[in-house]
């Protein structure tokens, strides 16, 4: 059994890709321009970023117009939430997301909520979904948004967008949806989904960090959120990011393939078999099949804490994550994990693990070899029940 | 995000294991929290002759778990008891500030180690306050 | 006269340095993981940027825990102005900035005022400055952030931050100030300057697009404006722009250096002696001198457009600017120079050169011998006064 | 940001300068609003022979002038008349949005200098109306 690098973290972020560079060098040192430049320089880079909304656009069945570049997901939805509760307050105060979006909408929510707007975190049923009669049950006279996240980024849940936008549309409520983790994943097609907005982001898909989009329907009463020299339509300020959209541009170019959708599901399921089949008292989070992300494997080990499994793949050269990366930050067990109903035991023995089309039979080949044997010495080394007869001091 | 000194701590854990017959054990924590340690001691004269964890937690809490027993290990219960968290930290070569606090899991776990020995009666012969 | 590329627009944005550059290449696709990951590839990211931060911190007399970074120039001044007013909303409702800062400055003041803030936009003298005697009687009893720009990014002043700072911390007011042009290219020292706040980015630099830091001294009252995952201390979240953060340290540190300073100040005056001497009816907007940026060169041209100006330059190879890059967004003359009291035909006849280390002394030497003839061509075709005898319209 | 077609007319401007004794002179715009125009015209049988312009105004603006001097050469004053900025948005290949108004210019420049002509009372017996 060789030591390899094996990164299983692509969920956090992901290499980007040599084609993607190659495109984006020469904007670096030689189209260096600004966009808003009016001279040739300008013009070069002008051009770049055109053509990388255009294949933005083309992607997700939008037009050039209705895609506003910002600087990552985050960013996005910060815009997309804080703006429009604030563009739209006449109209009512009340928001709607779930209680396993990503933290970047929960705590925009959150300082909604110190600005006077009321929020109502939606519970998912216990493999992460939101029904659309759930939906309508939240929506009162004074809902002027949902925002519900389509693919999970810890557990892979992908929300049906088209009945949960339904919902919204009949109620005459904007639908936003952060789709950082599916975007290029799973189908999104703004011509069919009624979706008002939507956040992007480059990194997750072999793009370089630093550069998100967000769609905004034709229509929507939305105003700036970055304000300055009016860059992006007067929607978003900032000088434009021209290396990291042309970029971003031509990551999706070489995301869109079905090939890779269908060889990252291949591995994926392969990876959780070989798990379940050989490790004991191991919890799959999430759904199995065509609603789970084609990349994400989320599983919860009894008796064992992720952060130290995690330590131990690490040393074979293994990159997992313990949910979102952002837990780092924060000490409490996954949002995600528990709004799924699991125990503390659960939600603490948590690792996720997330494919690329760059990962390789052998990185997943490796990784069935080595994991089992981590968790067998972890448990080992564990005080908790199953192993020992001890009485736990929490259960006394 | 760790030392080098909390990693090899966390990969070679040399106190890691159960004794089969402890003269006192301790824990402290619980799963709710994330972590919780077991500490077993083998005590002879006031002295701890040999030390073992068991922890459920994370790098850091494991890495302390490890570096605390190597410092209890061969030190009067007296002593022992005078370990801080900052020893640990110091032992384990820093550690980031949202973590510190797994340090002190161990004190707490070998305290009441202790503790359960010098209340029980069959030591209270021995008592701790009459060792040297 | 050989056709020549002459860029001399680099107040809008700079050429990546191919040293930068260099730097940054390996977090694109080998170092290229999530700072906040706790594996071997979080490791190296973070000590990239963690690297960066000493760079960048000690370049300004900082401690690395006061730098945080943002994606840009815009995002910097929009978290610290919005920021500062919304979380010290009951000390006062009252924000100074002046009538020469850039666009997102005021535009966030502007928003501010739709909450419910009064903004003063201080005027200022004939060259662009504020005197501390002026600011002092601006700041009334309510005030609680006074933010002015310290290098003007169209005509160069240099603003006293040390004698604005003091005025700022005797009336026990938050001074911040928009250092985007005068980074690395005159002195900040926030040791010896009562600077609160301060506003830096990476592409006026020779640094990466979409990526900037906000200098925040400690003990200053201030929240996250983006809100998420709690990324840099938990004051901005957002995956952090790894490769461009790097890249932004390197651009500092390639920066810092006195004789690239030394160097485009003697190229400024030479191109602006020159013009001044073979082209009658100019104005120099701005100081000359030690109290101008070193790479800027500001003129009014009178019977000629800047915008059309710009364009014949542009046909022989010379990128200028008709002010800040962001006016094309905008069909008024530019702010700045009618603040400094100009007419507007000679704010509509502005042309901005900006120079960078990268310029050489063929370029000047070049840009000298083809301006004049294009101003003598353009006045040929203009309508307007010294060259005819008819009555203006305007005038009538 | 600007097409071909609207760089040629502003490198080239074929119809840039002066005509010294002009039927009539018509102007339009201001320096404070950042453009302004005056067009020249010989005129003969109500057929404009000639065309001028002088421009102070942006790159759109000057390639529209040149294009409006284009479009009204050889023609007669009532079809010179019924040129409308989009005839000029066309000929110079598109203006951005933002740019659009500077080809309103011309047309009202042009309008003043028939105008002038026409009202001008040596000019009356060949009245606009009746010429074919
Ligand atoms: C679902 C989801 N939303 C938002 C984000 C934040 O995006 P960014 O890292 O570009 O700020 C992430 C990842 O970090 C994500 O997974
Ligand atoms: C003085 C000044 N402030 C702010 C900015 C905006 O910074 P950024 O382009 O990084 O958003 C600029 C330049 O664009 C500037 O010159």
């Amino acid at each position: 059994m060789k030591y390899r690098n094996v990164y299983l973290d692509n969920g956090a972020t992901t290499m980007v890709d040599p084609k993607v560079m190659e495109v984006m060098l020469p904007y670096y040192t030689k189209k260096f321009g600004n966009a808003s430049s009016g001279h040739h320089f300008g013009d070069e880079a002008r051009q770049g970023m055109e053509k990388a909304r255009k294949i933005i656009a083309s992607s997700i069945g939008a037009n050039t117009d209705e895609i506003v570049f910002t600087s990552g997901g985050t960013e996005s939805n910060n815009f997309a939430i804080k703006s429009i509760a604030c563009t739209n307050k006449e109209k009512g105060n009340h928001i709607i997301t779930s209680k396993i979006d990503h933290d970047c909408v929960l705590n925009s929510c959150r300082w909604l909520e110190t600005q006077g707007f009321k929020v109502t975190f939606m519970d998912v049923d216990k493999e992460g979904f939101i029904t659309p009669e759930a939906l309508e049950e939240a929506i009162t006279p004074e809902t002027i948004l949902v925002s519900i996240i389509h693919g999970n980024n810890e557990i892979g849940t992908i929300q049906d967008l088209k009945a949960l936008g339904e919902v919204c549309r009949k109620h005459g409520v904007y639908f936003h949806t952060d789709a950082c983790q599916s975007y290029t994943k799973t189908e999104l097609n703004m011509k069919t989904m009624p979706v008002n907005l939507m956040t992007l982001n480059a990194h997750k898909i072999h793009g370089p960090k630093g550069v998100g989009a967000l769609y905004i329907r034709k229509g929507t009463e939305i105003k700036s959120w970055q304000d300055g020299g009016g860059q992006e339509d007067n929607l978003r300020s900032g000088t434009e990011n021209i290396h990291g959209i042309v970029g971003f541009g031509e990551s999706v170019k070489q995301a869109m393939n079905q090939k890779h959708r269908d060889y990252m599901t291949r591995l994926r399921d392969k990876l959780i078999d070989g798990i379940l089949k050989e490790v004991p008292d191991v919890r799959l989070n999430g759904p199995k099949g065509d609603k789970r992300l084609c990349n994400n494997i989320n599983l919860s080990f009894l008796g064992v804490e992720g952060e130290a499994l995690g330590g131990y793949l690490d040393q074979k050269g293994i990159c997992s994550s313990t949910g979102s990366a952002c837990s780092t930050h924060n000490l409490e067990p996954s949002h995600v994990i528990m709004a799924l109903g699991r125990t503390h035991e659960e939600a603490n023995g948590t690792i996720r693990l997330t494919l690329s089309r760059f990962t390789s039979e052998e990185d997943i080949d490796y990784t069935l070899e080595v994991l089992p044997g981590i968790v067998k010495k972890l448990r080992k080394i564990s005080p908790i029940g199953r192993l020992t007869n001890y009485v736990l001091r929490e259960n006394a | 995000m760790y030392s080098e000194k909390t990693l090899n701590h966390f990969r070679n854990p040399k106190f890691a294991g159960e004794i089969k017959d402890p003269d006192a054990v301790g824990e402290q924590g619980n799963v709710k929290c994330g972590d919780m340690m077991r500490v077993y001691l083998k005590i002879e004269d006031n002295v701890i002759k040999a030390v073992r964890f068991q922890t459920y937690g994370c790098v850091a809490a494991i890495a302390a778990s490890d570096a605390l027993c190597k410092l209890a290990e061969s030190k009067t219960l007296k002593e022992a008891r005078k370990i801080t968290y900052k020893d640990i930290v110091r032992e384990v070569g820093g550690l980031p500030p949202i973590k510190v606090h797994c340090s002190v899991l161990g004190i707490d776990a070998l305290k009441h180690a202790i503790d359960s020995y010098v209340k029980s009666p069959k030591n209270q012969e021995g008592k701790e306050s009459k060792g040297k």
